[in-house]
Parts: structure tokens; C-alpha cells; sequence
């Protein structure tokens, strides 16, 4: 077998199709696979669903896809910070379906866990429950959401080792962990590559089972969208 | 005289107890961390996954790796926990979280509350706006009376919903709100606003219970 | 505030009464409270509703309410090793509700998560279909479940911290960080009290929100169901 | 010469493949383990909560804390990782699982599962078994064609179902079956069992082909 490729072009190699949906890790420009977003751009692979919280910067991130209109639809919560991405909404060059964060969280954990559906109370009554069935539970109102599994899944951690075992690095954690789950294939991208037996198994956060392919970036930019500072 | 910003998060500040789980959101809510008590433990939670959120860091402590929902760069605690997305919200919509307090843009006299998007403008997205409405065990709202001489309580939001009754309290700057069984009841005002005054700047119906 | 307490009676104190819901952590005896368990004996509480994997075995574990006819329910999945629960589940003295084992540790994450019910495919077509709805998503059948949410939960862990931050040790996690979840109050027993800043920040299994009282034990006996060794 | 259960287990281990994440059920599927081929990596989960089972430990390196389903104690491996049990039946039920291998005690001839109680006796509980058929992505089950004269691999089980249409494959001691799309197929025999014994101690209709 052998899970581990030399680079982000060689682990995702056969891999990529036009009009596939690909989950991505990631909260803002935080713990992004950026190594493999611009693998994806290089191969300008199109048609792509992305599931992914928020959809970069312009330039960077997933705002890279965008720029070459890779993208056609954007499963997110959150896109407002990019001007690219407005412009392509606006123009309806882009399909943006938008999913409270909690419920994108779980609608991709559960199609990792065969889920294929659950119950949450989060956008009752409000836009996000047109056209899904409603139901009364103990007196509380719920809505219907559905699992989400992707063709792919792309995951960056701080460290791995051969076996596929992940470790995160604080908020860099956030998508991650269940992107890894969601993705049919996952590919992940390692700051640290880390021989086995290195992680102590009672501190894995993604078991090696949910990472098919693996990788150590290069050189991670680790881009800072909102430098705040105190005065020490 | 109207409240100011940082008297409205002090105001908030009372609604904080000891022990509790908090989530702040962006804009004035979260000048309500300035306010905590000194000496009353409370446990800040971020939505994308931390727990025991600390101050903004010094220049040479920022860390692309540690930042809060808005995306600024934070600091971590003696017991901080970091966990994932799903683990965060399982907090969230679990009712686990004891206290959120968040920006509107309306809020209704039955407690509705919009507070993420603009028909015609640009969408932005909910973010976890739904999710902390719907699953959080108190909500406090912290808005502007009015907005452009528009009042901003309101009989039935115009604008897309974030939650349907869903809100607990109500500060502006005019004055402090609570969503009672018996209906919306203003229970505070800001020094030398008036009750006319109030009733004037608000299109919601609500009755008055000061204390 | 202040979630520590001396030990297990101090910590229940308040929190029992009949007729209750617990969720108890453990997988056989592997990571039980037995310090909580014990404690809820001597309390006499009775009419009891318990979520746990297992029932423990004769004089000890969950045995020990047993013996005690503390229990008129079990929520489980496998109960085969005790006994005096044959008798009285033949008896009729006990009621058992069978959750296939997935199903049981997704119904407590889900009622800690806020989560009403989910479909899954495990049991479509047997007993445990039963009275529940069936439906199909993408061609493929689901049974709905539903979230348990309990009265209270009382988990086994390996270290603490005053904040209630947990950390399992090896197999001893099983069911613990769920039982933590689903909790209305949840009473956490840990092997070692160890001080605010000791547990690292990325290295938490259960985050101190689900845990909201707990104490260090006297002493663990930690019993051994299957001694299975191999010559060396 | 039916197969020993040694001889089943072995062939089981057939079905094995390099980088494969397999769930072995208790009895005859743990023999399994023993015929690994030399060289191939696959790792072994246990439902209660590991991934990479190591042997039965020595005496001195027993651990409570360290247990596979079955309750016995086991060791780790270098690259094992401990999860919680929903984490545990995510992987399961998710499909990451590629194999399992399960006893059994009836089998039918639509790939019917029936191991999990017999009516009348105690039961028992299903564990983690309906989990198991029902998310794996392949399914062998292994046992006895005939227990007290009755045969096994039945028209239709009588006994409670574990799961059904989920059965891949069945190996007993006179032969080894596929339930591929044009019905259940007996593909291999034991030395000097005939095609009419089989029939002889089967309830189930089969066709055969041989390979």
C-alpha cells in the first residue's frame, strides 16, 4: 500500500475530475490545505462543488479556484470576504448554498458516520428550512438535514505519520477532522511528517482510517486574515 | 442620555455568572469581555473550536493557528481545550453554552431576531448566527435602538430570520428589554430617556416594568 | 463555582432521586465509575433507568445496583455477563431495551449534541426496525432513532483538571466521552486530579462544558473480565 | 474432509488485502488474525473504541484499560489510535471499514444474517453486530454448515435477523459460498466433500461454480 506521496500534484494524482465535490478543512485561512488548493488549481480541473465553511481570500485559499472559475457551487457558511467571489455571485456565475455552521459541521460528520440524516432545531423558521421537512419532537420543533459525502476531502494537520494518524494545532483543527471523515478519498497535507509511534495513540485526533493519502506541504504561508494585536 | 457602546457591553456584563459557558459574538458583544467581574470565573467559547478564549496576543505571540470566530488572532489559557467544528457546535445547538450575546439588525416583539443578511445586499452567510440562537440557554441582544431613523424593535421582522422567539433580553441604547411570558416589557431605561421617548423610536408593542 | 469535590457521595449529593435517567460511561468493566456506582448503591436510589453499553457483572459494576434492584431498565447493548440479570430479566423484574451498539453510542452523542434523531441503516429489517419509521434516502433504507438526552452521567476518566477538562486512557475512552455529552449533569470520577495548565490544550478528550462536577478516587479496582495472556 | 476451523480461518484470511481496515468478530473470525501473510500490512479494529490490535499481552504487560470487544486484554501497536465508541461506529457505519468476518448461526440464501439471539434462551444482546453487517463494506461470515444435524444456511432464517441482504461471503467446513447477483453460488469445497453433500446438508437452493 503506502499511503505517502512526495507532494500535493503526486497525492492527488488520478484523483480529480470536472463537476466532482470536494470537502475542504478549514475556518477562514485558518488550517487550509493550501498545498492542495493550488494542486487543484494547476490542474484546472472545473465544475467543482466545494464544501467548505468559508471560500478564502481573493488570491488565496479557495479564492484561488474561484479566480480561474473552477468553482460552480459553494456549500458554506460564511464567503464574506472576498470581492472575487461577489462578483461572481452577483453574476450568477456562482451557486452559493448556505448551511448554518453547526449544521454544516454535522451534516458532513454524519455522511463520514453513514448518517443520512438528522434533526436539528437550528433554522426553524427561517429560510434555511424552506422545502426541508419540519417535525415535532418532545414539543420542539426540528428540520430534516442531510449527510454530506464528497468525492474528495482535502485536510491539512500539523502532523502525521505513515499510518494516516492526524494531529491538529489548536482553532487550526475546526473543518478538519470531519472533512477527513466526509471525503470518499482523503488526501492530507502534514506540516510535519512524523515517524510511527511518534503520536501517542491516546492523542490521535483523525485515525489513519478516514486519510487515504498523505503528504508534507512544503512550505505553509499560513496566511493571518485579522492581525489583532495588544499592547503588551 | 443614551447608553454608550461600552455601557450597553457593561450592562450585558450583568447578565454573567459565575461558572458560566459564554459566546460573544462580533461588534459590541464583544466589549462585554472588558466587563467580566474580577474574580468571577467565566469560560469564553469560540464556534470554531476553542474553549477559554484569552486576550488579543502581543506582537510576538500571534499565531496563524489560534483565532476567534470573527478570524482575529487570540490567545490561549491555562485551560483552554481546542475540539472541532462538530464538537463545538454539539456545545452549541446541545444547550451546553449558558449565555450568547449578539448584534441584531431587528429583533421582534415576540423575540425573532434578524441578524445576517440584507435583501439586495450582498449575503454573506449566517456563520453559526442560527445555530447559537437556536441552541444556546439565554439570549441577550445588544443593537442600536434605531438604525437611520428606522426603529429596529419591531412588531414582525421585514428582514430573513435568524430565529423565531428565540431571544431573551434586549439592550439598546434607549434601554434594557426582557421577553416575559407576559409579554415584551421594557425594565430599565438610560438616564434621562423617557418611557414616551422610547415608545416613540419603537414600532414593537411592549409594556413597561421597571425595576 | 467549583467543580471539585472530596469523593463520589459529596459529588452526587443533590443529584439523586428515583425514578431517574443515568448514563454511565464503560465498556464491560474496561473505564466504569465504580467509585459513582458504588456511591449511588449506598444512596438506596431506586426505580433507576440506566444508558450504559453493558450491566456490569455479578457484585460488581452496574451488578451492584443490581443486586440492589435499583434498576427497573436498561438501555444496552449486550448484557451477557452477570447472572442474577438473567433472573431478573426473566422475571420480569428488569426491563432491557437492546440498541445495537453503534446506534446506543450515536443516541447519547446525539442528545448531548442537540440532535432529536438520525437515520441509520443498522437493524433495517429486524426487531430493532420495529415501530420505527423506515424511509429511504438515495435508494438506500434508514430506520429513525432518536437522541438521549439523561438526567445524569457519571464517566471514568484517567486525569482531570479543576476545570473538568478530561483525558481516557487507551480503551477505558469507549463510551465515557458520550455518556459526559448527554449528561444533564455530568459527575466525572478521575484516577489522577491534576492542576489547571498539566493537561495540554489540544490534548483534551472531553471539554471541562460537559463536566460539571468531579473528584479524584480513592482508589480504583479496575477488574479484568477476560485475562487473556500469551506466552512470552 | 470438512475444513478444521484452523482450515476456515485460513481461508478467510483470503479475503484479505494490503492496507485493509478489518473488524474480526469473537470466535473462529479471531483465529483469522493468525494467517495474516507475511509482509501484508491490514489493521484490526476493535469496536470498542482501537484502531491496530496487537497480540494477547504477557503476563506483565496486562492492562485493564486496554481491552478488545470480546473483553479480553490485548496490547497496542505503534501506530494504534484510540477513538471514542461513536467514533468507533462512524468508522463502521461511514463504510471506512473495507472487511469484516463474522460467525453466525443461520445464514440465507439472500445473504440473511441471523447471530445475535436464538428466542426462548437468554438473550444476550446484539453488541456491535447489526452495526457491523450493516456498514462494512464487505461481509464474510464464517461457521459450522450444520449444528446438531440442522443445516445453517437456510431458505429463510428462522431465528432473529441481524441484518439483511448483507452477506458477501460464507466459508463453513464443507465450502466456501459467494451471493453474487445471480444468487448464491458455491465456489469452493473442502477435500472429498461432493456437491451432493453438501446439497444433502444445505435448506438453501445454490448454484454451483466451482473455481
Amino acid at each position: 500500500m503506502g499511503k505517502l506521496y512526495n507532494n500535493a500534484v503526486e497525492a492527488l494524482a488520478g484523483l480529480l475530475r470536472n463537476d466532482m465535490t470536494i470537502a475542504a478543512g478549514g475556518f477562514g485561512l485558518c488550517g487550509i490545505p493550501e498545498h492542495c488548493i493550488e494542486a487543484i488549481k494547476q490542474t484546472g480541473v472545473t465544475g467543482l462543488t466545494i464544501v467548505s465553511n468559508n471560500a478564502g481570500v481573493d488570491g488565496f485559499g479557495l479564492g484561488k479556484l474561484m479566480e480561474k472559475g473552477q468553482i460552480v457551487k459553494m456549500i458554506s457558511s460564511y464567503v464574506g470576504e472576498n470581492k472575487l467571489f461577489a462578483e461572481l455571485y452577483l453574476s450568477k456565475k456562482l451557486v452559493v448554498e448556505f448551511n448554518p455552521q453547526g449544521t454544516l459541521a454535522e451534516r458532513m460528520r454524519a455522511g463520514g458516520a453513514g448518517i443520512a440524516g438528522f434533526y436539528t432545531k437550528t433554522g426553524v423558521g427561517t429560510q434555511v428550512a424552506e422545502g426541508k421537512e419540519v417535525r415535532e419532537f418532545d414539543g420542539h420543533t426540528y428540520i430534516l438535514e442531510r449527510g454530506i459525502v464528497c468525492d474528495l476531502a482535502i485536510v491539512k494537520a500539523q502532523k502525521g505519520d505513515h499510518e494516516g494518524n492526524l494531529i491538529y494545532r489548536k482553532t487550526a483543527r475546526n473543518f478538519n477532522p470531519l472533512a477527513a471523515m466526509c471525503g470518499k478519498v482523503t488526501v492530507a497535507e502534514v506540516e510535519e511528517l512524523v515517524p510511527i509511534g511518534a503520536i501517542e495513540p491516546d492523542a490521535v485526533h483523525t485515525p489513519g482510517i478516514f486519510v487515504q493519502r498523505l503528504f508534507k506541504g512544503a512550505q505553509f504561508e499560513k496566511r493571518i486574515e485579522q492581525r489583532t494585536i495588544r499592547t503588551a | 442620555m443614551p447608553w454608550t457602546r461600552e455601557e450597553m457591553a457593561a450592562r450585558a456584563a450583568n447578565e454573567l455568572q459565575d461558572g458560566f459557558y459564554i459566546n460573544l459574538g462580533i461588534g459590541i458583544p464583544t466589549l462585554v469581555a472588558n466587563y467580566i467581574p474580577k474574580g468571577m470565573h467565566v469560560v469564553l467559547q469560540s464556534e470554531n473550536g476553542m474553549l477559554g478564549i484569552g486576550p488579543f496576543p502581543t506582537e510576538s505571540e500571534v499565531d496563524a493557528d489560534l483565532i476567534n470566530a470573527g478570524k482575529q488572532t487570540i490567545t490561549q489559557l491555562p485551560y483552554s481545550s481546542y475540539f472541532d467544528s462538530a464538537t463545538s457546535f454539539a456545545m452549541i445547538r446541545g444547550g451546553h453554552i449558558d449565555l450568547t450575546i449578539l448584534g441584531a439588525m431587528q429583533v421582534s416583539e415576540k423575540g425573532d431576531i434578524a441578524n445576517w443578511m440584507i435583501p439586495g445586499k450582498l449575503i454573506k452567510g449566517m456563520g453559526g448566527a442560527m445555530d447559537l440562537v437556536a441552541g444556546v440557554k439565554r439570549v441577550v441582544v445588544l443593537m442600536e435602538h434605531n438604525a437611520k431613523g428606522e426603529a429596529k424593535l419591531v412588531k414582525q421582522c421585514s428582514l430573513p430570520l435568524t430565529g423565531t422567539k428565540v431571544v431573551n433580553k434586549l439592550i439598546t441604547d434607549l434601554g434594557e428589554f426582557e421577553f416575559m411570558p407576559e409579554g415584551l416589557t421594557l425594565v430599565a431605561l438610560a438616564p434621562e430617556v423617557t418611557v414616551d421617548e422610547v415608545k416613540a423610536r419603537t414600532e414593537a408593542e411592549f409594556r413597561v416594568g421597571l425595576h
